[in-house]
């Protein structure tokens, strides 16, 4: 259910095409977003295709879509639920409103995990350091940044070890990533913490070459890096929002909607807003 | 002693060229085993040729990124390239000197604005303005092109103008002389006496606005598909590598290191030309 | 007639004074020589002729220069002016383009196009400079790749290819060999019947030579001026004297 | 008289009027000056919207907290990043300023003109310099991080830079270098003087502004690259204890900043302060370059 | 004694034959003068005997100079030959430096660091160059801001400055007023009592005034070559006598 209203300014002001804004082919913002609205499709012989329309404008950056998007009158666009910021409109989807709450109780269905990656034995004070982002005091600072925490676990117990952990990858992580950082420097003055902030490709790569104890990965991990010798772990979940701008009629729209326009199917918002 | 002086310096000369031939060596190196595999695996014809590219079912075909890299860049440099000499010519012969200081710091300031500053700049000024007075989403092989053509500014100014201060003023005063104005003796002599040096500026400054990433892939729209016209947007090759290079792993990542070793070989046969035709200008004067 | 007069003149290169009250009236149709020692101001004067000190930053002319009775200093075209006036440098200065292109480039700045009107002045303008054998063969060549005294050859015949009404030659034969020389003397001998002619040099017999008037430059002042003959001959100043009996400094 | 020639003005200046009476006689001079004078305003006045843009976006968002000697994700200072761009400039321009200007020094004195080598050299400089920046971020994480075992480092930063811009100065001081006149070359030889005595004497003095355009345009790319130094340098927001250590620069700050839309008001602060310092940075450059060539 | 031998020199720019089987033998201390048409090859040859020509790209020379005896194509150190061999270019140049740098420059190559020492030699070359006086006061001031004549001094000077047993002077005072010529050629004299001088020159009064042999070139073969008196007086051959007497070309 769009917005219906009576006067027709916003009928001249709904009949403008749709400028589509997406991510990058192997984002895992748009891995997840395409599945979970139905534009990523199996055909005949099993294989995933992605139907998004060509037409849309790429950018392998949330910055990008969210000044796209708040530039432009008629973009659509969609981020991770962490980076929202007041410069855009996040809609509801089926009347739900994308928010931590709505996504724990299955309500808000577009989210996806945020993985870390390790290789073979740890060393002591980064698996300290694992142990943390896995307490409870670790998912409360994830809570607190508008991520969603995977589960409940007891509270943290660390034995203060001491030594330098490099954690290496997706910048999406990376925000979340510094947040528990500077938590659990608060509580083990002895480590000393590294974090490269690149992309998800580049984290597990470097966990492989051994570059950097722990990888950060918005995505999920490639069977070649399984091969690898990485292991994942989710350590929180992060919702996505679907956004327009915030001058634009259009507040609710539906999983089909978005489907048809993010497939191309509708190009002009008069065919989505009757 | 002074001789032996001699030899070792010659030696460090050489050295020191022989590195950048190094660097280009390992950086080929790098590109191709790399690159040549995946170009294999792919098909040669299927990669250079294939309109489409959907790394997600493993189809990759980058005809649609050469002819986006061809067509931006084109418009960068018909953009850029005049402007660029136009202002060297104004700083280097036309300038008032109180002027000159802060303009040149300024032009020089233009080089050292990291992309993104000119990206956002990009999409917060140029794809609005695009938007509301041409057409499309303002997202546009045309955007792109104003935001490369000022992107190249600096290196074709920067490098042309010191090019156009060394020619000797012996020519000019020859030219004046003979009763041709100030623009004339500055475009048709001076100028083409410092045409090497022009040239290099204008091939440094193609290779800028080919190798630039960060800013295009703000305002170009990034589509993997044909160019549709000059105000939809559209994927150049090295934007194609960047965006994608952060998840891309496998054959999807080595087509994209194939993708910049079509590049290098794009930028080689552009400088190829660019040297022919300036050797071949050469002789015409000789 | 006086084609060209020179009134009060001062020139100052900044703070240094370069000429000093100079006085001259140049007559039409004659050939002027300026002699005098080096660094006395000689090429200073000529080039405040056709105003090609313009360009000398911190350069202050008071006074007044007259072409024709016209004041060169003010409301005259300053390129017209350039294309009355030629000027030959003292150094060489060929552009570094083809010798074709650098007799070409005066005529074409002046609107001529046509290419067999252009190989015709080119032509002429290299035989009266008396070189044209000597190039004749290679005009598409650069200039650059020519002998000093071949490329001061060109230079005149790149300003005779404008046919100015005056021509102004700083040593033009300075780097010339002495038939080369007296080629030049006798084109300007030939050309005085149509042209004015400023000359300056250091050669004496060549002044005594081919000059109608000299005048004598001592540190920035003209100290004597007048008719080749007198002046050679009964000098009225004692400095005059000194300096072309060779008796000087 | 005297006194009348004491007070008359100058003769030689060109009044405004005779100035556009030439130029309606010259049509075509007339194009080609309004052409030079639309391109320099056009030039400038993207500078200033470029400048006005960063400035209005930037400057309101300026506080102390950025300024800060540590950094963390509350006041986001840019401290360390300002000290590692300074630090990255300078290792970098260490590193390619000599081999740039050597490798043009061989390619102009001492390699013989027409030489394939030299041309070669000329023409694969210039491919490199329209190689991607990510590319060189790729090549640099894989040979200096990796195969050297560097780590992420200002080092390797330093060294994938000093590849990036290699070109640059080389073939800027290449130009500056042939426009040096062969006269004060033979003046120099027939004196006696060496080969090298003539270079560092007689030529590079009289190239270095030439060398400088090279210099300032390859710091401009130091200061403003990002993409190349992710994958080498790497983006630890702290001032390093050693060129072993990793550290972003100011511009890699703005990029961490910006990339997730989280911080967009500090970042276009950083850019204001990316400004000054690049200003700075030329500047100084400027000044030893002038020493230099008065040497 | 002959300091400089020339055997059976052949030079080609290219595939152009600028000098054809030049014999010469210079004898020591004293002044031979080259004369000879414009592009006849005098500057080549004298280039040929510091190696200047080696900078010249295509430049292929056969034959032999010898220096003392020694062979200067051999295994003879380049610069010192040069410093040995000093050179005055046809057209003056300055280096972009100050008066006194562009003196010390010489001295300083060879080694001499001492500033009382630099001292004395600029003042005294300058004075030798007679243009002590004239820049006595600026010696500090850029070199290129100095009229022709002076510039050509000063190179003058800078040549002397380092002391060389030859000085090759391509027509050294074809910027000069008579004063600082008879100067420059008192000095000439002067110096040819320890040095060994070779004068490339159009000024044929110049050759008879002060040379002591003479080289008559054409078209790059040394028509004639003998003591001056002589050649000029009673030529051996017909071309030589055509030349200084006006009659040729
Ligand atoms: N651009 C300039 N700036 C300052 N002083 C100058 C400039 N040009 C010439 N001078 C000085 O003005 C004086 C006259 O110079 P000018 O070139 O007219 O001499 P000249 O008589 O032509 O000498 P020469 O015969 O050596 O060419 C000289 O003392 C010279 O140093
Ligand atoms: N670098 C060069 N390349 C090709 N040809 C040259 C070169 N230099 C000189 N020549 C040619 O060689 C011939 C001799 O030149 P050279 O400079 O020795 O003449 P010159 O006798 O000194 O004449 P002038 O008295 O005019 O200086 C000329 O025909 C000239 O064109
Ligand atoms: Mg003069
Ligand atoms: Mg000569
Ligand atoms: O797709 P990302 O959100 O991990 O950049």
């Amino acid at each position: 259910g769009s917005k219906e209203k009576s006067d027709g300014s916003d009928k001249v002001l709904a009949d403008n095409d749709i400028s589509v804004v997406s991510r990058e082919e192997g984002s895992g913002t748009r891995g997840a977003f395409i599945e979970l609205f139905g534009i990523e499709e199996k055909n005949n012989a099993g294989e995933k295709i992605d139907h998004t329309t060509e037409e849309a404008s790429i950018t392998n950056s949330t910055s990008v879509m969210m000044t796209s998007v708040a530039g432009d009158t008629y973009a659509i666009g969609y981020v991770s639920l962490g980076s929202l910021n007041d410069t855009v409109k996040a809609v509801k989807i089926d009347g739900v409103a994308p928010s931590k709450e709505t996504i724990k109780d299955g309500t808000y269905k577009i989210a996806r995990p945020f993985n870390i990656a390790t290789k073979g034995q740890l060393s002591a004070v980064a698996q300290d350091f694992v142990n943390y982002i896995m307490s409870a005091d670790g998912q409360k600072v994830i809570e607190d940044n508008g991520y969603i925490s995977v589960g409940e676990a007891p509270a943290f117990s660390g034995t203060m070890p001491k030594g330098k952990i490099v954690v290496a990858g997706s910048s999406s992580v990376t925000p979340v990533m510094e947040k528990l950082k500077e938590a659990y420097l608060a509580v083990n003055q002895n480590a000393n913490i590294e974090i490269q902030q690149s992309d998800s490709t580049t984290g597990m790569t470097s966990a492989m070459e051994g570059i950097c104890d722990i990888g950060m990965a918005s995505r999920d991990l490639k069977d070649s890096e399984t091969q690898g010798g990485l292991k994942a772990t989710a350590i929180a979940m992060d919702g996505i929002a679907v956004i327009v701008n915030k001058s634009f009629i259009v507040d609710d729209l539906t999983s089909a909607q978005v489907k048809d326009i993010f497939t191309g199917k509708v190009t002009n918002w008069s065919e989505v807003i009757k | 002693m002074n001789r032996f002086k001699e030899i070792f310096m010659k030696c460090i000369f050489f050295a020191a060229a022989c590195t950048s031939v190094l660097a280009v060596a390992l950086i080929c190196i790098f590109l191709f085993t790399n690159g040549i595999p995946a170009m294999k695996q792919i098909g040669i014809f299927d990669f250079l040729l294939g309109q489409k590219w959907k790394p997600s079912n493993d189809i990759y075909g980058i005809f649609p990124m050469i002819l986006g890299s061809i067509y931006v860049t084109a418009g960068a440099i018909a953009i850029g390239v005049p402007i660029g000499l136009l202002t060297a010519v104004f700083m280097a012969r036309f300038c008032p000197k109180l002027i000159y200081r802060p303009l040149k710091a300024a032009t020089e300031l233009l080089a050292g604005i990291p992309s993104i500053v000119y990206g956002f700049f990009g999409l917060v000024v140029l794809v609005p303005f695009v938007r509301e007075n041409f057409q499309g989403n303002g997202s546009s092989i045309f955007t792109a092109s104003i935001l490369l053509g000022i992107m190249i500014l600096p290196t074709i100014i920067g490098v042309s103008e010191s090019a156009i201060r060394t020619v000797p003023e012996q020519y000019y005063e020859g030219a004046l002389a003979l009763g041709a104005t100030h623009e004339r003796s500055i475009f048709w002599v001076v100028l083409p006496a410092a045409r090497s040096g022009v040239i290099a500026g204008v091939v440094l400054g193609i290779g800028r606005a080919i190798g630039e990433t960060m800013a295009v892939m703000m305002v170009a729209g990034n589509q993997a598909r044909m160019p549709a016209g000059l105000f939809k947007g559209v994927r150049t090759m090295t934007t194609n590598i960047v965006i994608e290079m952060g998840y891309a792993a496998e054959l999807h990542r080595e087509a994209l290191i194939a993708t910049a070793v079509v590049l290098f070989v794009f930028i080689l046969i552009i400088n190829l030309s660019v040297s022919l035709l300036n050797r071949r200008n050469l002789n015409g004067g000789n | 007639m006086d084609k060209i007069k020179v009134n009060n003149l001062d020139l100052y290169y900044g703070d240094f004074k370069a000429l000093k009250n100079v006085n001259l009236a140049l007559p039409e149709r004659e050939i002027t020589a300026f002699i005098g020692p080096s660094g006395c101001g000689k090429s200073t004067l000529l080039k405040s002729l056709n105003r090609m000190n313009d360009l000398i930053e911190g350069c202050k002319i008071t006074g007044e220069v007259l072409l024709d009775n016209q004041d060169v200093y003010g409301n005259m075209d300053i390129n017209l002016l350039r294309k009355r006036v030629g000027m030959v440098f003292q150094k060489p200065n060929p552009f570094p383009m083809s010798i074709y292109d650098n007799i070409a480039f005066g005529p074409r700045t002046h609107g001529i196009k046509s290419k067999s009107k252009l190989d015709y002045i080119v032509e002429k303008s290299l035989r009266d400079a008396a070189i044209w054998d000597e190039v004749k063969d290679r005009l598409k060549k650069s200039a650059l790749g020519m002998s000093g005294g071949q490329q001061q050859r060109l230079c005149i015949a790149r300003a005779l290819a404008v046919e100015p009404e005056v021509l102004l030659m700083d040593e033009p034969t300075s780097a010339l060999d002495p038939i080369s020389t007296s080629k030049i003397e006798d084109l300007a001998l030939e050309l005085k019947k149509e042209y004015t002619i400023i000359m300056v040099t250091h050669n004496m017999q060549q002044a005594a030579r081919i000059s109608d008037k000299t005048a004598f430059f001592l540190l920035g002042e003209v100290i004597e001026f007048g008719d080749t003959e007198t002046l050679f001959s009964v000098p009225k100043e004692k400095k005059t004297e000194d300096y072309i009996t060779g008796r000087f400094g | 008289m005297e006194a009348i020639r004491q007070t008359s003005d100058p003769i030689n200046k060109v009044s405004i009027r005779a100035k556009v009476k030439a130029y309606l006689r010259n049509p075509v001079s007339l194009g080609l000056f309004l052409l030079v004078i639309t391109a320099a305003v056009i030039t400038f006045v993207v500078l200033i919207f470029l400048m006005g843009y960063i400035l209005i976006k930037g400057i309101p968002n300026l506080n102390p907290g950025l300024f800060a000697l540590k950094y963390n994700t509350e006041n986001v200072s840019l401290v360390p990043a300002l000290i590692n761009t300074i630090i990255m400039t300078f290792f970098s321009l260490l590193i390619a300023a000599p081999l740039g200007i050597f490798s043009a020094i061989y390619l102009v004195e001492y390699a013989k003109r027409g030489n394939r080598f030299v041309n070669i050299i000329r023409v694969t400089a210039e491919t490199l310099a329209g190689i991607p920046s990510i590319v060189y971020g790729l090549f640099g994480m894989l040979f200096f991080v990796t195969a050297l075992h560097w780590s992420y480092s200002i080092l390797a930063g330093a060294f994938t830079l000093a590849i990036m811009i290699l070109p640059l100065i080389m073939r800027t001081t290449e130009e500056a270098l042939k426009s040096v006149p062969d006269t004060f070359r033979e003046g120099s030889f027939g004196l006696g003087a060496g080969k090298l005595r003539t270079v560092f004497v007689i030529v590079l003095p009289t190239a270095v502004p030439g060398i400088l355009a090279g210099v300032i345009l390859g710091i401009g790319r130091i200061v403003g690259e990002t993409a190349a130094l992710i994958y080498t340098a790497g983006t630890v927001p702290d001032i390093p204890e050693s060129l072993m250590n990793s550290g972003r620069t100011l511009a890699v700050h703005m990029y961490a900043l910006s990339s997730e839309g989280l911080y967009m008001n500090q970042s276009y602060a950083t850019a204001v302060v990316l400004l000054i310092i690049v200003v700075a940075i030329n500047s100084l450059s400027g000044f030893i370059a002038k020493r230099i060539a008065a040497r």
